[in-house]
């Protein structure tokens, strides 16, 4: 048992932190982050060649890692600095790719980007009850349906995309230019797309993929997990700075015991949620990776709303403006939630794991 | 024990009803109803509405132009209004300034500032918060030296809701500088385009302009626009903040939200089904529904007391407190039920026409964020639970 | 509207509050709640004397009360007390007496004593999914089966029982002796009884009892809810003496904020726990009254566990022993919840309407 | 980061278990699996099956005759015994005196007493608390008087746990009177049969007897009872408090008891089918569920810090926090998820023998009841947070 992280990960935690401290503080961050194309494709490239990608693939696919440990890692460090940069698509294209035996060379090299379309209009979170299908045509196939929030969409060169085929979930490859996409930005930074696929032309790169997209969802979460970590983590470390200076009444209000209390058990669950995520690290690419994403996003999902709500509270009405770093925090770990499974989505997994079992 | 309304009060209600019907613009209760912010012109046309047919000053008594409404009146007034999505009255003039003039003012003040209130024609900011003194009104700094029969004004406020649409302001300043910090502050009052005042906008968590910085450089105040005695202000600021407010609930719009929750849940989908079908989710609904029945009686109960005995008691913290969590706990679920859908920064759409969820749902999430200030504002959450401690748990 | 008590309804609750004053103080009430048989057949009797059962019951079938408000005052005071008599079996008896038109005189002077079988091992909540059944036999009915937690069962004359029927719940009495009992005290003082019917003689009261069983169970709901809000007030004076008076690192603790926050929040929950109870009373009788039931329940639910656990962590180890008054507070608003349905039954009948609306 | 167990870990795992199968009676695991107060037999047969095997000390090292362990194997040891529904050991002896002896005691007292605590011969009470200094230790009052090579004792202790089960208690005592109040405390050790000392019982909330006062009444205690220096009891009293405790979160009992809640939860019903299939049950076990996952790797984590740096951090008042509310809920879940079946006081059956839930679940109302105190008593959780605001906050 050793939770240290390992010479190589410490290494790149720290590069990374290097890099953001340098290039991604807030002020910036949120001109990035706010304004077309939502992220920078300077900051993109500079990250690539930094070797962010090839963290996340393992060796036998050219990359050096791609275990739970470097995932978290990675995404520890872009949470911390609310990095808009649109690394979940890597990661999840990475993980299908992998499924499908597929080379990643070129998404390792950051030279193609890939952002992966799941959710749609009527379903946010489960592949099992899209709609979006595909029908075979000629060579190759033809997608239909419309997919929703497609995170990095805006910027991506391919697009995977899981649709049913044959009642089926499978997943396929898309140039993003065939494909008809609304580019947005969103509320806590970065940027998506709502993509509509009309007898699109698509490749077919898994055909039965219930499999892969469990593996990519527990990736996708853990990253998610991941990062709202490293955010709650700064997000703390405001709160206890303003604590101590702000005076109230002649006091520094982290003299107010209910405040301290507050201020306590918010550690107490940061650090649970610290382990939940290392839980699923461990976990990830064995059976227990899609229940154990489960229960770490279900918790994180919790926890990240408490601090977000707490932290806006007990700052106080300067918590609530765009100036402090605090508010941009809370607005993440908040819509953390809204991606790859809610609170209650992942919850809902679990029980009917309890009713099934 | 009687929970049900008497006769009058029911024809009041369906009066209220009738005139909301005939009077309510509908681009205005569609403007409410998206959740964006409402532009000044919206807020100046329903104010000029309401001061046509003298409901603006809904607290003030009949001597002053008010419709001497019972607090039970003005609550179904609020309930109503939230129903139809109507805009919230902007509260600075006719709810804060109007009882304090009334109560304070001179006579010359009574007949300039009361009937501009009413009619709607002014718009007043609010300027008590400093930075460094939010809730803690005893240490502010902004300064007024008198020079001849004017006062001389420096310093900062902050918080001013809406100050932006102003064109005056009343404010809390520093008139004596020894003694003890609350007996040195004055009550003045200010045209907001005085030389020497600038507001700057602070930009609100989910992007909006809703709050204000103000600046004094310098700016020459009339001795005659002082409300009350010099360095008395502490005590009309007290009884400004303690001043009934029958809506501290905010019962009616969580009303309205709870209903906007119901709807979304049955349109949305989950795994298949209507998202009101999935039983962790419904049962959140369920909660905050009976937390907000609970309310509605804890609300009327308390203006039962304040209608017995002329004024409510420190209660109305508890209104405070479980009103605004109730409220954020709706906006909470409204959020959580769009998923995905509830990504986009409203107004950040590259290109195309982006319609994602149902109708007037584009502005759930910043709304979530926004109304993280009302347990904020407006005496925190913990200042109510500090004053509870003194005035009902006597500890 | 008006939220003042009618003279009646204040002279009721002050008598009744005198009465449990003299003769209910806390040390007795134990010596009483916790030996057989689990309440004071005098204490009964002096009761039904004072009117207790007549309150609960309308002018037309004799009693001269029967609203929601008349249940509300009464067993608001029966739980300021803890007091141990069976009041809720007669409350429930006669509702279901009223359904069928039955005669209550013997249950209003308090010479036959009632007590409501419904809960059974396999369905604690829902009479919908009873299987005890009834048969009919000759002029009359007979019994099958097994009811469980029957409140005063254990010293009752006249069974209740609610049973299936063609498919239907029905509810029919039964003579307490023609059934085996067993009896017992219960953890929150008390006493109640185990019922098994073999081929037991009963005679049919109501036959499609649907709807006489949902205003049975809304009035027994009321009745647990006020017996609720009886009990926190009095839970609640006395965490707020032991605050004022009892001293830790020379400052008495109820100087300390974290405590006085947490005080603050109990008391707007109480409030509102009152306000729903007066919410389901104000309902009672009409359409509303079941599912404002199973709101005011579930709330009360929620809140009388807080309270009791808050009361308890607040005050520390003293709040454990069973000296002190405050632990026994605690037990029965715990207990409350395991009564005529629990905040999950509650929460689920809220959200099964939501569904089928 | 390796969250494995090194293969020596897992050889003690499967010693442990081993030991378990073939040394643990089955009227004892029978015992503890019912919840129900267990009595000093089962208790004393246990520790000498422990002393036996020399796993009774497991915080000691091997110099003094334990066994050695790293924290980590501590863990294990205790996951283990709660899976197996060993009864837990009483610490005072083992895991309190032990350790104080071993750093303040004399070279005679620790010959004596070490001895008899490593084979479960001497069964240690602790004498802290006293009525009106809980948590706060300076302010006690029990005072021991010199007198010749004798204290004389006078004073009264309480919340003494399973203080009628032993033979010998350890006492904080007051010596000198003046001065600054942690300075005057001393540690004194006394045979509880020494005339003078009477135990009498606490009736806990759920009816049973695990506490008690134990009044000192002109106690006479020879000098050589003293551990460490007169006057210095404090520095000992702090160290025996912050003494690590591996099993303070309470990991295997929650493990165990979570699979107890989902046992039941399968047998019983709601509705025709099994209350696991309640949603709002069953989300109750998921969220506890996840808490409790989370929990063992937040306490391996602080384990291996511990092991890593020699001394555990602050950081177990985390442990101790979440620990104790974890197993709360577990224990709501068992007494909710009987609904009446909850309802019988275990032993007040009038007549017949009356089998009402599943097997041993009996006392589930009263074991939630009972472990209302695991936040309260060996430093609340308000103190806990007061200590992590102290030490971790720097607030």
């Amino acid at each position: 048992m050793n939770f240290d992280l390992t010479e190589d990960r410490q290494m790149l935690s720290d590069t990374l932190r290097r890099y953001l401290s340098a290039n991604c503080v807030i002020e910036k961050r949120n001109e990035i982050a706010y304004s077309a194309p939502f992220h920078s494709p300077q900051c993109w490239s500079e990250m690539a060649e930094l070797g962010i990608p090839g963290a996340l693939v393992d060796e036998a696919h050219g990359g050096y890692g791609g275990t739970g440990f470097d995932i978290a890692v990675v995404f520890e460090e872009l949470g911390r600095a609310l990095c808009p940069e649109p690394f979940l698509g890597t990661l999840l294209a990475s993980r299908l790719l992998l499924a499908a035996g597929a080379d990643q060379q070129d998404l390792i090299d950051g030279s193609v980007r890939y952002a992966v379309a799941i959710s749609e209009l009527d379903e946010p979170y489960d592949p099992a009850f899209m709609i979006a299908s595909a029908t075979r045509s000629g060579e190759g196939y033809a997608l239909e349906g419309r997919k929703t929030a497609v995170y990095g969409g805006h910027v991506t060169d391919v697009l995977l995309v899981a649709a049913m085929l044959d009642g089926r979930p499978a997943v396929f490859s898309v140039e993003a230019k065939s494909a008809a996409l609304t580019s947005y930005g969103m509320i806590d930074g970065g940027g998506a797309a709502e993509v509509v696929f009309d007898a699109t032309p698509a490749t077919l790169l898994i055909e039965d993929a219930g499999k892969a997209l469990d593996d990519m969802f527990a990736a996708g979460r853990l990253a998610l997990c991941a990062e709202a970590v490293g955010a709650m983590d700064v997000a703390y470390t405001l709160l206890l700075d303003y604590l101590r200076t702000r005076k109230q009444f002649g006091t520094a209000i982290g003299k107010f015991q209910a405040l301290q209390h507050r201020a306590v058990d918010l550690l107490a669950e940061i650090e649970q949620a610290r382990s939940i995520t290392i839980s699923l690290a461990a976990a990830l690419g064995s059976d227990e990776a899609m229940p154990r994403s489960a229960m770490a996003k279900g918790l994180i999902g919790r926890v990240a709303r408490l601090v977000a709500e707490e932290t806006i509270q007990m700052q106080g009405g300067i918590a609530m403006t765009w100036e402090y770093a605090s508010s941009h925090y809370a607005k993440r770990l908040v819509m953390i939630d809204h991606q790859l499974g809610d609170t209650d989505q992942c919850e809902g997994e679990i029980i009917r794991r309890y009713a099934a079992a | 024990m009687d929970l049900t309304y008497s006769p009058q009060e029911e024809t009041f209600r369906a009066e209220v009803r009738a005139f909301l019907e005939a009077e309510l613009p509908d681009h205005i209760s569609a403007a409410v109803r998206s959740g964006v912010e409402l532009p000044r012109e919206i807020y100046q046309e329903w104010h000029e509405i309401l001061g046509r047919k003298g409901w603006l000053g809904t607290t003030w008594p009949k001597e002053y132009g008010g419709p001497g409404w019972t607090p039970v009146e003005r609550y179904i007034f609020d309930v109503e209004c939230s129903r139809a999505y109507a805009p919230r009255i902007v509260a600075f003039g006719p709810h804060m300034l109007g009882p304090v003039i009334q109560k304070f003012g001179s006579d010359a003040q009574k007949q300039d500032i009361l009937p501009r209130i009413l009619s709607g024609e002014d718009w007043w900011a609010q300027g008590y918060s400093e930075p460094g003194a939010g809730s803690d009104l005893a240490s502010l700094k902004t300064r007024a030296e008198r020079d001849g029969d004017h006062y001389v004004v420096n310093g900062q406020k902050t918080w001013t809701t809406l100050g932006q649409h102003a064109n005056r302001i009343f404010c809390l300043v520093r008139t004596k500088f020894d003694g003890k910090p609350q007996e040195g502050i004055s009550f003045l009052l200010m045209d907001i385009d005085t030389p020497g005042i600038e507001v700057r906008p602070i930009r609100l968590i989910e992007g909006g302009h809703e709050v204000n910085e103000v600046f004094f450089s310098d700016v020459r105040v009339p001795v005659s626009n002082l409300v009350g005695e010099e360095n008395k202000g502490w005590t009309i600021a007290k009884y400004l903040l303690t001043h009934e407010r029958t809506n501290i609930a905010g019962v009616g719009i969580s009303m309205q939200a709870l209903e906007e929750v119901k709807a979304l849940a049955r349109s949305l989908k989950r795994r298949g089904k209507p998202l009101i079908e999935d039983p962790l989710f419904a049962v959140r609904i369920a909660r905050v529904e009976s937390d907000l029945e609970a309310m509605k009686i804890t609300n009327l109960r308390m203006l039962f007391t304040a209608q017995k005995h002329g004024q409510p008691g420190p209660e109305t913290s508890i209104l405070k407190i479980k009103g605004t969590v109730i409220n954020q706990e709706l906006r909470d679920l409204a959020r959580r039920a769009l998923g995905p859908l509830a990504a986009p920064f409203p107004g950040h759409v590259i290109d195309g026409n982006l319609v994602m969820g149902p109708k007037d749902t584009d502005a759930n999430a910043a709304v979530y964020f926004n109304n993280r200030k009302t347990s904020i504002f407006g005496g925190s959450n913990e200042i109510q639970r500090n004053i509870l401690t003194k005035t009902m748990l006597e500890l």
